[in-house]
């Protein structure tokens, strides 16, 4: 599916994110290949959601830096140059997001409208976006609540969405999300909100969605099993940075970036009960908040192998550390060599 | 430590909506409760040659009136009688409206069924014409007039308390003392009653204002307050009647009252985003 | 369960309907044990006698217990006779019909006035929540909650009929116009009045239910699918904020009623408030009793109807 | 001789409602003869998806709900019938810590407030307590002044935790006590409920969704679905060979470092089912027999119960 020789689907360079106090997100960098599913995964307040929103053009009373090049993508038969999305005017980052862009929530029920059936609101997001009307209109969405797995979509679409299982709402949400058929789709933690079994049945979804139509994704997650499902690349974001980005084969045979370890180690794992249970191994301490970052590597304080050089002298940057004949990986630790296993 | 009264304060004062009138309310009842002593005229005093006088006019500051009483020693005095009627009126029903409104809200069932709909129906009458026909039966004075605006405005209140208990009584810090095996005393008293505070505060505070505009209705309608007294409702009792003539006589009293009871809903509304800062960043 | 709330308001106009008897026998008694007997109007007629007097007070029931008094009033109530005036004996139903027609037009301008300018208010508010715009609209509305009616009304009056003479300065039309341009300069000063201190009603509740659903992620998801702003605020915004403003609508009647009769006394405008306060000076107490009455059921009724409605209209409540 | 700290018996909830004016009543069961023990110093971890029970389980065991049938046993007393006066004496004994660490301190307290409350239920009037509380959770003495507004939601975890144990518990009810943190601070707060276990010898029924969370901190573990207590095993029994269909279901669902998503379970051949067992209609082992009851928890080997009729099942765990 990823052709890393192919221009990125999205670039995002130097993004910074501030309301008005310290910044939430800074310097932020990443790319998206075509039909590529990323996981963006942090803890609460790492960023993940505000630079993803950021990027969708969804933040208000935000004050926004940087870069994020949405690479041009094949509209109404033409090949179309590629977009600036940060500055881009309201009018026309409207009219990309749903078509080219567009974006899912945690919670499926709050994000759709309580007063407008399914059907209802399928059409809508049509409308916008297409010229279909009538029997056309109508034979589209069913198709698209079909290719979501919905056994009777024709009932469906009569339906408020309260009265249907989180799951189906899920779906529903899914199904409004890709009406446009967008190139790229950002999942806010789409399956945090529901059961394991659930959960389970939209990773699936979301993946054999991707497969039938080359659609990438960024997967906004906390929980690394769950990016492990799902993801061809994982990126770890750290208060407010990105602190590793390897393809998701590597990071989880090996994490380079000692933070990337403790997530790795501190969360309970299965195979893990059965070896004998009782003790998990924490960092201590916390995220630090957007006020006391500091210069210096942002985990050092949490981290067991930090010494004063080079961790605490300077904000250790980015690195590349692939091997030769090695896809992407960077990491931003000073120690990385020393501590590679 | 219940409500943090320096924070709080601090608060109110960094933004002029909530500074203005935290510097008001007490600045209107000093001068009210002290003003009769500090001007040269009685507001009784009349003086029949010196009539209709316009503001500025030989010494009198906001003028006289149609028989030479001095209108700024009116004021004063009214509002004497009419911050007294707004503050009591409001003590007593918050006092009345916080108790039923906790026994409602905290024990479930028939008390808080029969509670909610009586008062769910009560406030769908017309207010102002139950406060007038008792006003216009009852024997007219002070008393009279804070007893019929206290039973109109306790609802409200009671209301308040009651929803605000029982979004308070689910949280889990207490079911947490609940599970300790504390009594109803202990729940009520140290866990709800701090944290419904706030908003029976500010309540109460909205209400001052309410009962100062339905005191100036009753008044000027006629039944509230009797001349020779004042109050600021009844100074513009036969107002009208001067208002090609002499329009200062109408607006002046009016303009107080509007400035009082803004200044109340104001401070109200301040209160609430005091107490409460996350509710601004919305 | 939409049959759940429906019984909840049905059992609120049962317990409305219970208090409406208990607040009409407390209204009777207290209308009869208070000072200034209906009588007095006739003790001083010349060459009145004391079987004369009580005559009259066997004519009008007056000997009667109290309670006795009660029921037949009450059953009056039932049947369309609400009684006579004390003042010139004629029906208190037909009375009260007779000064509706003022009342309902006066409403019906100040309710237009005010609920296009609270709804822009309180829309206007919620889409700049926080900034300036947000600000400015909750003070006008703190301020405009704050008048007194018939301050407002001298001060127009003094404004636009004394100074600047455009309007007249009360009743219902000027003697010999009859053409409507007439008519409507008489309504104008009435109707602002009125309308605009009932602005905030509805500005304070649209800031409210439109600020929440600004809050909700559909907005941000509809934003998301890249929906027009115009849709997502007539569809979403507008849609689901006037939803609930249905209810609003019931508890305004009792606020436009005494805001009316207080309007109405400010400009001589013929409306059953101002007959309330007529009868009330002149101890006409059918009539006294017979618009209290009336008015509690005009809104017993129309809260009633606006909760149903709302029932009916609110997709949520009916599934 | 009971060694249980809490033992329920039949534990069932049902809850009434009437659809409609004149509708029929329907009764839902929220949950169904819930049976288990805690032993002294034991953790019992009790999961479940959304719906199945397990909190109204946790609220009917403190009594903090009335069961509408069934019994609840502390420490070798019957509590099922104790009046609510009776009960104060005894609530001690159990504690409860919530899964929202915003809403479980009271905001308008100092922590020194809040963490008196239970010393003054005890009668205790030195503070003393309160500082050796304080270390046992990992928190420093000095933040006795603040408000709980100052504090992360893992140090308000903590705190939660404090406020419980000064009580002098011999049983912590944790509801969902974890879910709400971040991954390291949520490896933290499960560490110190292993290590409260370890050096108090506290008994907890700790209650989750996520097995692998579940099943680090339990001794034992017991699956709930739709009201049903479906397997009760110890916690390497029962993720090794898992006895149930719904359990080998649940672990198979749960997403794992490393590996591939797993493959959609076989459907039921049967998507209708009332009466029979709960979760026949998503069962891919069902047979006719399943459709008739709903099989008791019974033996199916050494500590290990099931309420599954195919006890020759196969399946396979992690």
């Amino acid at each position: 599916m990823t052709d890393r020789n192919a221009a990125p689907l999205l670039s995002v360079r130097n993004l910074t994110v501030s309301f008005g106090g310290p910044d939430i997100v800074d310097d932020l960098s990443f790319d998206i290949g075509q039909g590529e599913i990323v996981a963006l995964v942090g803890e609460s307040g790492s960023g993940k959601s505000v630079g993803s929103l950021a990027v969708m053009g969804l933040l208000e009373n935000a004050t926004i830096q940087g870069s994020a090049c949405l690479s041009g993508g094949v509209g109404s038969g033409e090949q179309e140059a590629s977009t600036e999305l940060i500055g881009l005017p309201a009018r026309r980052l409207r009219a990309l997001r749903g078509r080219r862009i567009s974006m899912i929530f945690q919670d499926p029920l709050s994000s759709l409208d309580p007063l407008q059936t399914i059907g209802g609101q399928i059409r809508e997001v049509l409308k916008a976006h297409t010229r279909l009307t009538g029997v056309a209109l109508h034979s589209r969405s069913i198709a698209l609540l079909e290719q979501v797995g919905i056994v009777d979509p024709e009932g469906c679409l009569a339906l408020l969405p309260q009265r249907l299982s989180g799951g189906m709402r899920q779906r529903v949400m899914i199904a409004l999300a890709i009406a446009a058929e967008p190139d790229l789709l950002f999942a806010d933690e789409p399956t945090t909100a529901l059961d394991v079994t659930v959960q389970a049945q939209v990773l699936r979804l979301l993946k054999g969605l991707r497969d039938q139509t080359g659609m990438a994704m960024v997967f906004i997650t906390h929980n690394l099993a769950v990016a492990s499902a799902i993801a061809d690349r994982v990126i770890v974001l750290y208060a407010g940075q990105v602190v590793e980005d390897a393809p998701a084969d590597v990071f989880f045979r090996r994490p380079a970036m000692p933070y990337s370890r403790a997530l790795l180690s501190a969360a309970p794992r299965l195979e893990a009960v059965l070896a004998g249970y009782g003790h998990l191994e924490a960092p201590r301490g916390q995220v630090p908040s957007p006020g006391q970052r500091g210069t210096a590597c942002r985990f050092a304080a949490r981290c067991d192998d930090v010494r004063d050089t080079p961790c605490l002298a300077s904000m250790p940057p980015l690195v590349s550390i692939a091997a030769n004949g090695e896809a992407h990986h960077t990491v931003r630790c000073a120690r990385w060599e020393e501590l590679a296993p | 430590m219940t409500v943090q009264l320096p924070s709080v304060l601090r608060r109110l004062l960094a933004h002029p909506r909530g500074m203005v009138p935290t510097l008001y309310v007490p600045t209107i009842i000093v001068l009210c409760g002290l003003g009769p002593w500090l001007l040269p005229f009685g507001e009784l005093h009349v003086d029949l040659y010196h009539r209709f006088l316009p503001p500025l006019g030989n010494g009198h500051l906001l003028g006289t009136d149609e028989i030479g009483r001095d209108v700024l020693s009116r004021v004063l005095m009214g509002g004497r009688v009419s911050l007294l009627v707004g503050l009591v009126s409001t003590a007593i029903s918050t006092l009345i409206g916080t108790t039923v409104g906790i026994v409602a809200g905290y024990h479930a069932g028939l008390a808080r069924f029969l509670i909610t709909t009586v008062i769910d129906a009560v406030l769908c009458f017309p207010v102002v014409f139950l406060l007038l026909t008792l006003a216009a039966v009852l024997h007219p004075g002070i008393g009279t007039i804070i007893g019929i605006i206290t039973l109109v405005s306790w609802m409200e209140v009671a209301r308040v308390a009651q929803s605000q208990t029982r979004i308070v009584r689910r949280q889990d810090y207490v079911t947490a003392v609940v599970a300790m095996g504390a009594g109803d005393a202990q729940v009520l008293f140290r866990e709800i009653l701090p944290n419904i505070l706030p908003a029976i505060i500010v309540s109460a505070t909205l209400n001052i204002a309410r009962a100062i505009l339905l005191e100036s209705y009753v008044s000027y309608l006629g039944y509230g307050i009797q001349p020779p007294d004042a109050s600021w409702g009844n100074l513009l009792n036969n107002a009208q009647e001067y208002l090609e003539s002499d329009p200062w006589l109408a607006i002046i009293p009016g303009a107080v009252i509007v400035l009082t009871v803004v200044m109340f809903n104001l401070l109200g509304d301040a209160l609430r985003d005091a107490i409460d800062p996350s509710r601004r960043s919305s | 369960m939409g049959n759940g709330n429906l019984l909840y308001v049905l059992r609120l106009g049962g317990v409305k309907i219970l208090l409406l008897l208990l607040v009409s026998m407390a209204g009777f008694t207290l209308l009869h044990l208070a000072p200034g007997d209906p009588l007095s109007q006739f003790t001083l007629a010349p060459g009145m006698t004391a079987e004369r007097l009580a005559q009259i007070a066997h004519g009008m029931g007056l000997d009667q217990p109290l309670w006795r008094q009660y029921l037949h009033w009450l059953h009056g109530i039932m049947t369309g006779d609400w009684g006579h005036s004390f003042r010139d004996q004629s029906p208190v139903l037909g009375i009260i019909v007779s000064h509706l027609t003022a009342t309902i037009e006066l409403g019906l301008a100040a309710l237009g006035i005010s609920f296009s300018l609270g709804l822009g208010m309180g829309l206007m508010g919620a889409l700049r929540a926080g900034r300036a715009v947000d600000d400015v609209t909750s003070v006008i509305s703190i301020i405009l909650f704050s008048l007194p009616t018939f301050w407002l009304g001298l001060v127009f009056i003094y404004i636009f009929s004394v100074r600047l003479q455009w309007f007249p300065t009360g009743n219902f039309s000027s003697p010999g116009d009859r053409s409507i341009v007439g008519y409507l300069r008489h309504l104008a000063l009435p109707a602002l009045t009125l309308g605009l201190v009932s602005v905030p009603v509805w500005s304070r509740y649209m800031r409210t239910f439109a600020g929440e659903i600004l809050k909700q992620d559909q907005i941000r998801t509809a934003r998301a699918l890249g929906l027009s702003s115009g849709r997502i605020i007539v569809h979403r915004l507008l849609r689901g904020a006037l939803l609930p403003m249905i209810p609003v609508a019931g508890i305004y009647l009792p606020t436009l009623l005494s805001g009316a009769l207080v309007t109405e006394t400010v400009f001589s405008w013929p409306g059953i408030g101002r007959l309330f306060l007529d009868s009330l000076q002149y101890r006409d107490y059918p009539v006294v009793m017979g618009v209290l009455m009336f008015s509690a059921i005009l809104v017993l009724v129309s809260s009633t109807l606006a909760e149903l409605l709302h029932h009916v209209a609110d997709p949520r409540l009916r599934a | 001789m009971n060694t249980a700290v809490l033992s329920v018996r039949d534990l069932s909830k049902t809850y009434v409602q009437r659809s409609g004016l004149f509708g029929a009543v329907k009764e839902t069961r929220a949950v169904r003869n819930v049976s288990f023990d805690v032993g002294r110093g034991e953790i019992l971890g009790l999961v479940g998806e959304s719906g199945s029970g397990k909190t109204t389980v946790g609220r009917m065991a403190m009594r903090l709900l009335d069961a509408t049938s069934g019994q609840v046993v502390l420490s070798g007393t019957d509590i099922t019938t104790y009046s609510q006066a009776r009960l104060r004496a005894v609530r001690r004994k159990m504690q409860l810590i919530f899964q929202d660490p915003s809403a479980s301190l009271n905001p308008r307290q100092t922590i020194h407030r809040i963490l008196r409350t239970p010393l003054a239920l005890r009668g205790i009037d030195s503070d003393q307590d309160i500082l050796e509380t304080l270390a046992l959770v990992g928190m420093s003495p000095d933040i006795l002044n603040r408000t709980p507004a100052m504090f992360s939601g893992g140090q308000r975890q903590r705190l939660s935790i404090a406020r419980a144990l000064l009580m002098q518990p011999e049983l912590l009810v944790a509801d969902e006590a974890v879910s709400a943190l971040d991954v390291c601070v949520q490896a933290q707060v499960v560490n110190l409920f292993v290590d409260l276990r370890d050096r108090l010898g506290l008994s907890i029924l700790f209650i989750g969704h996520d097995l692998a969370v579940v099943g680090v901190v339990s001794d034992r573990v017991g699956v709930m679905y739709r009201g049903v207590l479906v397997e009760v095993a110890r916690t390497a029994d029962l993720f090794r060979r898992p006895r149930h269909p719904y359990t080998a279901q649940l672990l198979a669902a749960a997403p794992r470092h490393g590996a591939p998503l797993p493959p959609e379970p076989a459907p039921s051949q049967f998507s209708q089912a009332s009466g029979g067992c709960v979760f026949a209609p998503l069962c891919s082992h069902m047979t006719s027999e399943c459709l008739s009851r709903q099989p008791d928890l019974s033996e199916v080997g050494p500590a290990h119960q099931s309420a599954c009729l195919r006890t020759e099942l196969q399946l396979s765990g992690v």
